[in-house]
């Protein structure tokens, strides 16, 4: 898959025109990460409401169109849901969002990088174990 | 544009099989080299001829195997001490120039720096020039403050003179920034911290590659380089300073080969440089060095350094006609060295990278070691292309002409 | 004698290149391996491969060649790794088992040792696992004790016990002591000192090339091992523990690689194992040892293992057959590794080796960095010859012949 | 040259024989020096007599044939000299006197390690600066 498959039309649009991004005045989650490769960096906000469920999702970060596209994309997708959905969510998920692009496995990093903060800050917030497995091999 | 060669690039190019490569079926256009350079034949065919040849242990050996190994292994220290214009008894082999600055933070640091004690370095350092000095000062009680930059990318000379006024202990800084390109008077320097008495450490990674550098005229107390980005081996780098000045050092690492005697409560050190040489050396990738440096001088400096001015001259000026590109460090290719890092539009570095990639040409992307830099610069990111004897003028063409795909892919 | 062969040693010398060489006109006999192996064919292959291929500095890379580079290197963890039943997670790369003590010492025992603790070694190890200890004691105002060894050349493990109930703070031992051969209960050793709250340091240089290990079996908190003396790379090796232990301790060197965020007045660092990867790590030569691993694992370390205990009881039935002749260590060949030291009349050890060398046979003569254990002994020095994959009984023959070539001269 | 040529009797002879071995009762230079290499070790003591002579040389030591002969030689050719002769000394003297052996440059530090402990302990009694281009080049 080419560069051009990558960058396509919608993933530059949420990279220049991201959804979600901000911060939120109450929020039960603050999350924050980034990746020692670039120093893109993401945080992220929750405000969990009844039933678990994810009522606002917010971000800030800076970082190239993968990484960006990738958060703001995601906070559209997590709010709403459950947060036992972020439990389930896998790095193909991830992927799919992103429509599938062929990244080298330091750019992959860059994709995940989103999901990593949210996953850090909800298995945080429920006391659990954050597994590093569904991350990718490389720091 | 006159494209002069200061020699022969095509032929030099010969010289490096990994040129020969395709990248996403294009011809390689490396041009990561202030990451680490690629080797030329002769280097790879000196560790292949040590290890079928005379792989041995050194030093303590009696054999012929042990007794050539450590001839050719003390031949590299000669030949590299030579290249760099210092003393062979004080230069130390290290795995790269971030062992260099640790061992001078443990050996020297620990026994030198005191409470209260002020160190400097600048804002343009490499991460290696910038922590070591962080967690010496945290262990100590003393102070690290920064030299600023003027917005030319050159280092605010009088801001270091202020600082120079605290007296501090020590003043950290690197010959040639591998962000910037800015080449610093280091000489200059190290003249006015000595005159207030501060030991100096400069960090030549960017420097010796790709310049003639003399150490005794720079007159730094410590010098350090790393081997991978001078066409050497990974795993070695040296560093410099005068025999006395490491002599009263306390030794860094401990075991092996750096002592002399060993009793049960107690143990005396081995001469200098052994004494910093604990444990089994990085024997053939020193006499990689060693080769390298052959290699290099072959060449001759002089005529590297004309190369890459030219290059960069080249770059500059074609980078400038992009629409969108913002490039830092200073303008005069003449003072600096042959790097270049720019930015395009709202194209972030990584991405450029990426799409580069597909064109065959590598380029580096991110904060290259250097985020007090990135931030003085604000933005959390560079692209950067850089030179080695092997790049040509096609090179820098390919490179534009991947900026301009990029442009066209990113709407711009 | 009946010279079984675990495996075709000839067909195994054909991998090795050095082997064809003639020292002196003589076929070149190498039994020096506790010093450093030879590398086979594979292994140079690999680095010409990367140096020829795919050079690049990892981690921080998006280009192709940086992304073949990284995941060579990583691999190369992985394989060395599961090698040694350790976490690659826990798996640092460093220069060779001196550095990885060192870095115990620096990152685990700066932090962890204080005044008045007792730090135990034994008298049989490497000055690699006692100096760093002495010189930490020094610094904290501990006290390194060790423990002493039973006339055969094992551990005396009623002293062992009785340190013990001083509740050190740390225990370092050899799985495999380089002269003596003795084969320490390391797994006991760990057990016991667990119990009492000790931190272990095991040093395995002389097993992990030798014989089948499982670090998390062994139970040691720190393990450390060298590649040049598993047929791979000079400059490489590794130190083992568990993730969670690394990420307690402090960073050792510092710099680039290491960190994640820098600001001016700290830093914060990478995660494990990076967290101790300071700088341009030893790429090319971390991927030789992963191709040294996946050879060893061609043959298997049990027949390696069988093979070097065939070889180890031929010398020592040739050897003692050697009037004037004293063997140190344990009698029985399954209880040592495949070195034997010897003192042979008056005649000095680096005498020996200088006669020997004539011969084509590459011996090591000297302390072999165990001045404590020489005292023991109560000689000066000792010979030592040190087998490997590719010794034969015909080497051992070698070696005899050599002996008695030298009794001649010494008019013994 | 063959081990035969290096292991002469002669050599064999002052090993196993030392002469002017053992310690003075009195004496003006007390100099000590070890090689790393192997551990081999000398002490040497001198009696400076009138006319800056060396009266009495002695010395202990442990080591090699060829480090053990070589300093015993040494001592019987220093004795009587003035202290100036050490000066002047150089690594070839020494190697003459050992019958010009073809030594491997590990082997050349044992034949003059003698003369390091000699030259040190002088050069320290004179005030002098021992000069480390009289050794060779290898630890
Ligand atoms: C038992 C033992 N420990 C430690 C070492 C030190 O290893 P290195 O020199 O590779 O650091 C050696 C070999 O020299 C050894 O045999
Ligand atoms: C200016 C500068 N200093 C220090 C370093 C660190 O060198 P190494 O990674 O070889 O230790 C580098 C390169 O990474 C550099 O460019």
């Amino acid at each position: 898959m080419s560069s051009a498959d990558i960058y396509r039309e919608v993933i530059l649009d949420y990279y220049r025109h991201p959804r979600n991004f901000g911060k939120l005045e109450k929020f039960d989650i603050d999350s924050h990460d980034s990746n020692p490769l670039c120093g893109d960096e993401i945080e992220m906000q929750v405000q969990v409401g009844s039933g678990q469920k994810m009522e606002e999702v917010k971000f800030t970060g800076k970082g190239c169109a993968i990484s960006q596209a990738s958060v703001s994309m995601l906070t559209e997708l997590a709010k709403g849901k459950p947060l036992g959905w972020v439990k389930e969510l896998s790095k193909e998920d991830v992927f799919k969002m992103l429509g599938n692009p062929d990244l080298g496995p330091s750019r992959v990093k860059c994709a995940l990088l989103g999901m990593k903060v949210l996953k850090t800050g909800v298995y945080g917030y429920l006391g659990a174990q954050y597994e590093e497995k569904d991350e990718g091999e490389l720091p | 544009m006159l494209k002069a060669e200061a020699f022969e690039v095509a032929k030099v190019r010969e010289d490096f099989p990994i040129l020969k490569r395709k990248v996403h079926g294009k011809r390689l256009v490396y041009l990561d080299n202030a990451a680490t350079t690629q080797k030329p034949q002769l280097v790879v065919d000196a560790l292949v001829d040590f290890y079928t040849r005379y792989n041995s242990n050194v030093h303590r050996s009696v054999h012929t195997l042990g007794e050539e190994a450590t001839a050719a292994y003390e031949a590299a220290r000669s030949k590299t001490a030579k290249f760099v214009g210092a003393d062979p008894k004080g230069l130390v082999f290290v795995r790269g120039t971030t062992e260099a600055t640790n061992l001078v933070r443990f050996a020297w640091g620990e026994k030198n720096v005191k409470k209260g004690d002020v160190l400097v370095a600048t804002l343009m350092e490499h991460h290696s020039n910038i922590v070591p000095w962080q967690l010496l000062a945290r262990s100590k009680g003393a102070t690290l403050k920064y030299v600023g930059l003027n917005p030319d990318g050159t280092l605010d000379m009088g801001q270091l003179e202020d600082l120079l006024r605290e007296a501090p202990r020590l003043v950290a800084v690197a010959h040639c920034s591998n962000v910037l390109g800015t080449i610093n008077e280091v000489s200059a320097i190290c003249a006015m911290a000595k005159k207030v008495g501060a030991t100096t450490v400069v960090d030549g990674a960017q420097s010796v590659p790709h310049m003639p550098v003399d150490i005794g005229a720079v007159g730094a107390d410590f010098y350090a380089f790393s081997g991978h980005k001078m066409l050497a081996p990974t795993g070695v780098g040296a560093l410099a300073a005068r025999k006395e000045l490491l002599e009263e050092m306390d030794p860094f690492q401990s075991g092996g080969e750096m002592i002399k005697e060993v009793f049960e409560d107690h143990s005396t050190w081995n001469d200098v440089p052994y004494k910093f040489e604990a444990g089994t050396v990085n024997i053939a990738d020193a006499i990689g060095l060693g080769t390298a440096v052959d290699y290099l001088s072959s060449i001759g400096m002089e005529r590297v350094r004309k190369h890459e001015v030219a290059l960069l001259d080249y770059a500059l000026r074609a980078l400038s006609e992009v629409k969108g590109v913002k490039i830092y460090g200073p303008p005069d290719p003449a003072r600096r060295g042959g790097v270049v890092s720019f930015n395009y539009a709202d194209v972030h570095p990584h991405d450029l990278a990426t799409i580069l990639d597909e064109e065959g040409v590598a380029i580096r992307s991110g904060h290259h070691c250097a985020q007090l830099l990135m931030r003085w610069l604000d933005v959390p990111a560079t692209a950067r292309a850089s030179f080695h004897v092997y790049n040509s003028y096609d090179d820098v063409d390919a490179l534009t002409a991947g900026l301009h795909k990029a442009g066209k892919l990113f709407r711009l």
